[in-house]
């Protein structure tokens, strides 16, 4: 009884902030909607015993991801108006295509090979059990090859990432902190002998 | 607890007692803690006045102990001003947002081998999701204040943050690797022994990296350029006052004493004895290794300077990542070769 | 009562469903586009932990664990592409971006 | 080569932060300068320059001759004098008024002052509570040297040897 009151609270907020993110005005809010989003399925995937992704979850996407977002969001002057050309234009058919495709995956899904008679929800697990634990034997050594290429994606990622925004404005000064830090007095200073003026 | 309580209040259904006992334990741990953070704002203005060859508050009580008392009920008697154009609820949510995961961290705390709120396995992970929430508060309240150093602050903050936890992450995946669990009670079970045990000799520039990342999570001096008084006046909570703003300040302190907690617990062996032969272990010593972490919050903004922004940066991106990084790999050589009594 | 797995299936259902609208009405934003496909990912997500548990295998976890790194990266530079272009545009329509077309 | 061994070894072991910390930390332990202030004040100096005075004689006649050189030399403008004769001869002020509000406690009135008349005293703690009580006029002036003569006096000749 808790367990599915959880379950509706949880996928309701789910769906409405997900709704709204795609529907607010303002980009800042339904960045924010989206970190309500990751939330909500954060708490649903605790349902489902996943605690290691639900909490990474949280720690990537809300921690990291959507800070990202929010940071790129607030620091580009962005013309709403502009942005939002053609919202009402193409809503009857984005509506209209998110009905046909919800109507289609409905009809595959609710049907009665995934109710609770032909697919029983599994037994509790132990105590003993940590969802971290296994995911982890699994990982590294079934998936070890696969966990290999997700560090190289990431790296190239990175690499990307950092290519791309790179830019050296030409004509601004920098100066190296541990260069000046390194500085000694002989460097600077010349003591030179001069004979005095007659 | 509820065993105890349930022959005296039988008429009360199982899950509402439930529910009460569970209140009673969060109580139990932010009542102190709220006391706690009164005492430290405090400690913290005698001590940095005490450096700086002055003797702090001592007007309210003997010797200003009442001052937070008295800072309390000003602020909770001040005028909530909203600004012009901001954005009412983002501005009032803000604060919640900063304070809320600095108490929600506390739930997976150990305080003692059974004294913990919730033992839940992945705690290393809880919290490091916990601390990364902090920084939507700050971004929030910034953006909704509608004012330019506000959203400065909070665009400084918000790569701050995200820099640095990275280096605090790795720092947690070296004392995981140490502790072989995530679930801080085995953490500090696997640093027992003596002193030589502990994971703050063989992890040291872990634990040193974790400690200046927890400065800058928690936007703490000498990283505290989202507040940068002396820039931009006060950052991300220029626009708030009264009771909104002592929100901010109680989940800043709560972070502060939360790090301090983290790193006694993860480097320093917790509730473990340095000296097993002669003092048992106890939570007073959990107590003395965080008061000790405390003090160095205060020490160090007594006597750094700020970090100006693009070196902030510097430090975190160029310096603590790869200094993680390398101890990583070098942590792994001990692991693997079973090295001294930290991974036998 | 225990939940049964096509209530899963059908949120998840809802939220890509959700993310296609998203993804039409907002062809001007590039900022929501990519919101609309980190949901679109994130119903996948839900997918894949709701078989998992049901199935009791740990396999659809591991995809998750996956798809979490790949849309992180792919978010990274999605955002890196969104700020080279609004600083070569000063702006974010996607209408602008057609100097690459045939 | 040493010295980049140096600098690293520097920056690596925190060597500078420490002496930063030490010093810190011994300052903790000094004695503290702090003066409780209402109830402790630091001493004051004879030629202190606080709120303005004016002085009169030992025979209770005052000292102005309504010679002007104080409005004169006013940097602010801040002193405004008007003067008659009087019956015996003698020139003297009719009106004396200070703008403490202009006032920027130079001294140089006191300087220029021929009969040590105008003098600044060691007050330094006085309001205004209404609008027109910070013009100081000539009764409230000599009002304020009456009261406090004796102290006049004595900085008048602790600072003597040195003029």
């Amino acid at each position: 009884m808790l367990e599915s009151l959880i379950f509706y609270f949880f996928a309701s907020l789910t769906v409405i902030s997900a709704a709204t993110v795609v529907t607010v005005r303002n980009p800042v809010h339904s960045a924010l909607f989206l970190v309500l989003t990751f939330f909500s399925t954060a708490f649903i995937w605790m349902l489902l015993e996943a605690e290691f992704l639900a909490i990474s979850l949280v720690l990537v996407y809300v921690g990291a991801v959507m800070v990202l977002f929010l940071f790129v969001v607030m620091m580009l002057d962005i013309n709403i108006a502009r942005i939002r050309e053609g919202f009402i234009k193409f809503l009857p058919v984005g509506i209209a295509l998110a009905l046909v495709m919800f109507g289609l995956i409905y009809y595959v899904v609710s049907g009665d090979q995934f109710s609770l008679e032909s697919m029983p929800a599994p037994v509790a697990k132990s105590a003993e059990y940590s969802n971290t634990k296994e995911l982890g034997m699994v990982l590294y050594t079934e998936y070890v090859f696969a966990f290999e290429i997700a560090a190289v994606i990431l790296l190239v990622a990175i690499i990307a990432a950092i290519s791309l925004t790179l830019r050296r404005r030409p004509g601004t000064r920098y100066q190296n902190p541990s260069v000046q830090m390194k500085v000694q007095k002989q460097d600077r200073l010349r003591i030179i002998k001069m004979e005095a003026e007659k | 607890m509820i065993e105890t309580l349930a022959p005296y209040v039988p008429w009360l259904p199982e899950e509402l007692l439930y529910l009460i006992v569970t209140l009673i334990k969060v109580m139990v741990i932010l009542i102190p803690l709220f006391v706690i953070v009164a005492y430290y704002t405090y400690a913290e203005r005698k001590i940095i006045g005490y450096m700086q060859i002055r003797i702090g508050p001592n007007r309210v009580g003997p010797k200003g102990l009442f001052q937070p008392f008295a800072d309390m009920f000003k602020l909770m008697f001040k005028e909530i001003i909203i600004p012009t154009n901001a954005n009412k609820y983002l501005f009032i949510i803000a604060p919640v947002l900063a304070f809320a995961p600095a108490m929600g961290a506390w739930a997976v705390i150990p305080f003692n081998d059974t004294l913990v709120f919730s033992n839940i396995n992945a705690g290393l992970l809880y919290i490091l999701a916990m601390t990364s929430l902090g920084v939507y508060g700050v971004i929030i309240a910034g953006w909704a204040s509608n004012s330019k150093y506000a959203l400065l602050g909070a665009m400084r903050s918000a790569a701050q943050i995200v820099a640095y936890e990275i280096a605090m992450g790795f720092a947690l995946v070296g004392v995981l690797m140490a502790g072989g669990s995530l679930n801080l009670g085995d953490i500090v079970n696997a640093q027992a022994g003596s002193m030589y045990n502990w994971f703050f000799i063989p992890l040291f520039p872990l634990f040193i990296v974790y400690f200046i990342a927890g400065l800058a999570e928690t936007n703490r001096a000498p990283f505290d350029v989202a507040e940068g008084e002396s820039e931009i006046v006060a950052g991300f909570h220029v626009e708030y006052s009264g009771m909104t703003f002592a929100v901010f300040f109680l989940g800043e302190y709560a972070n502060m004493i939360l790090i301090s907690m983290l790193t006694a617990l993860l480097f320093l062996g917790g509730w473990l004895s340095p000296f097993p032969s002669l003092m048992g272990d106890s939570i007073l010593w959990l107590f003395l290794k965080t008061g000790f972490f405390m003090l160095l919050f205060l020490w160090f903004r007594a006597t750094f300077p700020r970090y100006r922004y693009d070196q902030i940066m510097r430090l975190g991106w160029k310096v603590l990542i790869p200094v993680t990084i390398v101890w990583l790999v070098v942590e792994g050589i001990f692991v693997y070769y079973n090295v001294g009594p930290w991974f036998a | 009562m225990a939940i049964a797995l096509n209530h899963y299936l059908v949120l998840a259902a809802i939220l890509f469903s959700i993310s296609i609208a998203g993804i039409i009405i907002n062809r001007k934003n590039l900022i929501v586009l990519l919101m609309s496909i980190e949901l679109m990912l994130l119903a996948v997500n839900i997918n894949f932990i709701a078989f998992s548990h049901y199935l009791n295998d740990l396999a659809g976890q591991v995809f998750v664990f996956f798809i979490l790194t790949v849309a992180a990266a792919e978010a990274a530079i999605g955002l890196a592409i969104l700020i080279v272009l609004f600083r070569n545009k000063q702006s974010i329509n996607m209408a602008d971006i057609n100097e690459m077309k045939g | 080569m040493i010295k980049t061994i140096k600098y690293y070894l520097k920056s690596y072991l925190f060597l500078e932060l420490l002496k930063g910390l030490s010093v810190t930390g011994g300052y903790f332990f000094k004695k503290k300068f702090t003066i409780q202030y209402p109830e402790q004040k630091t001493p004051i100096s004879p030629r202190f320059r606080g709120l303005h005075a004016l002085r009169r004689y030992a025979n209770g006649e005052e000292r102005c001759i309504a010679c002007k050189l104080c409005e004169a030399v006013c940097p602010a403008l801040a002193i405004t004098i008007e003067s008659e004769q009087r019956e015996d001869g003698t020139r003297r002020t009719t009106k004396y008024d200070i703008d403490l509000f202009k006032c920027i406690y130079c001294g140089f009135c006191e300087e220029a002052c021929p009969v040590d008349s105008i003098v600044e005293t060691n007050i330094f703690e006085y309001h205004f509570e209404n609008r027109g009580e910070n013009i100081m006029t000539k009764e409230k002036l000599l009002e304020i040297g009456d009261r406090y003569e004796a102290q006049l006096a004595a900085d008048k000749s602790a600072d003597a040897p040195y003029r």
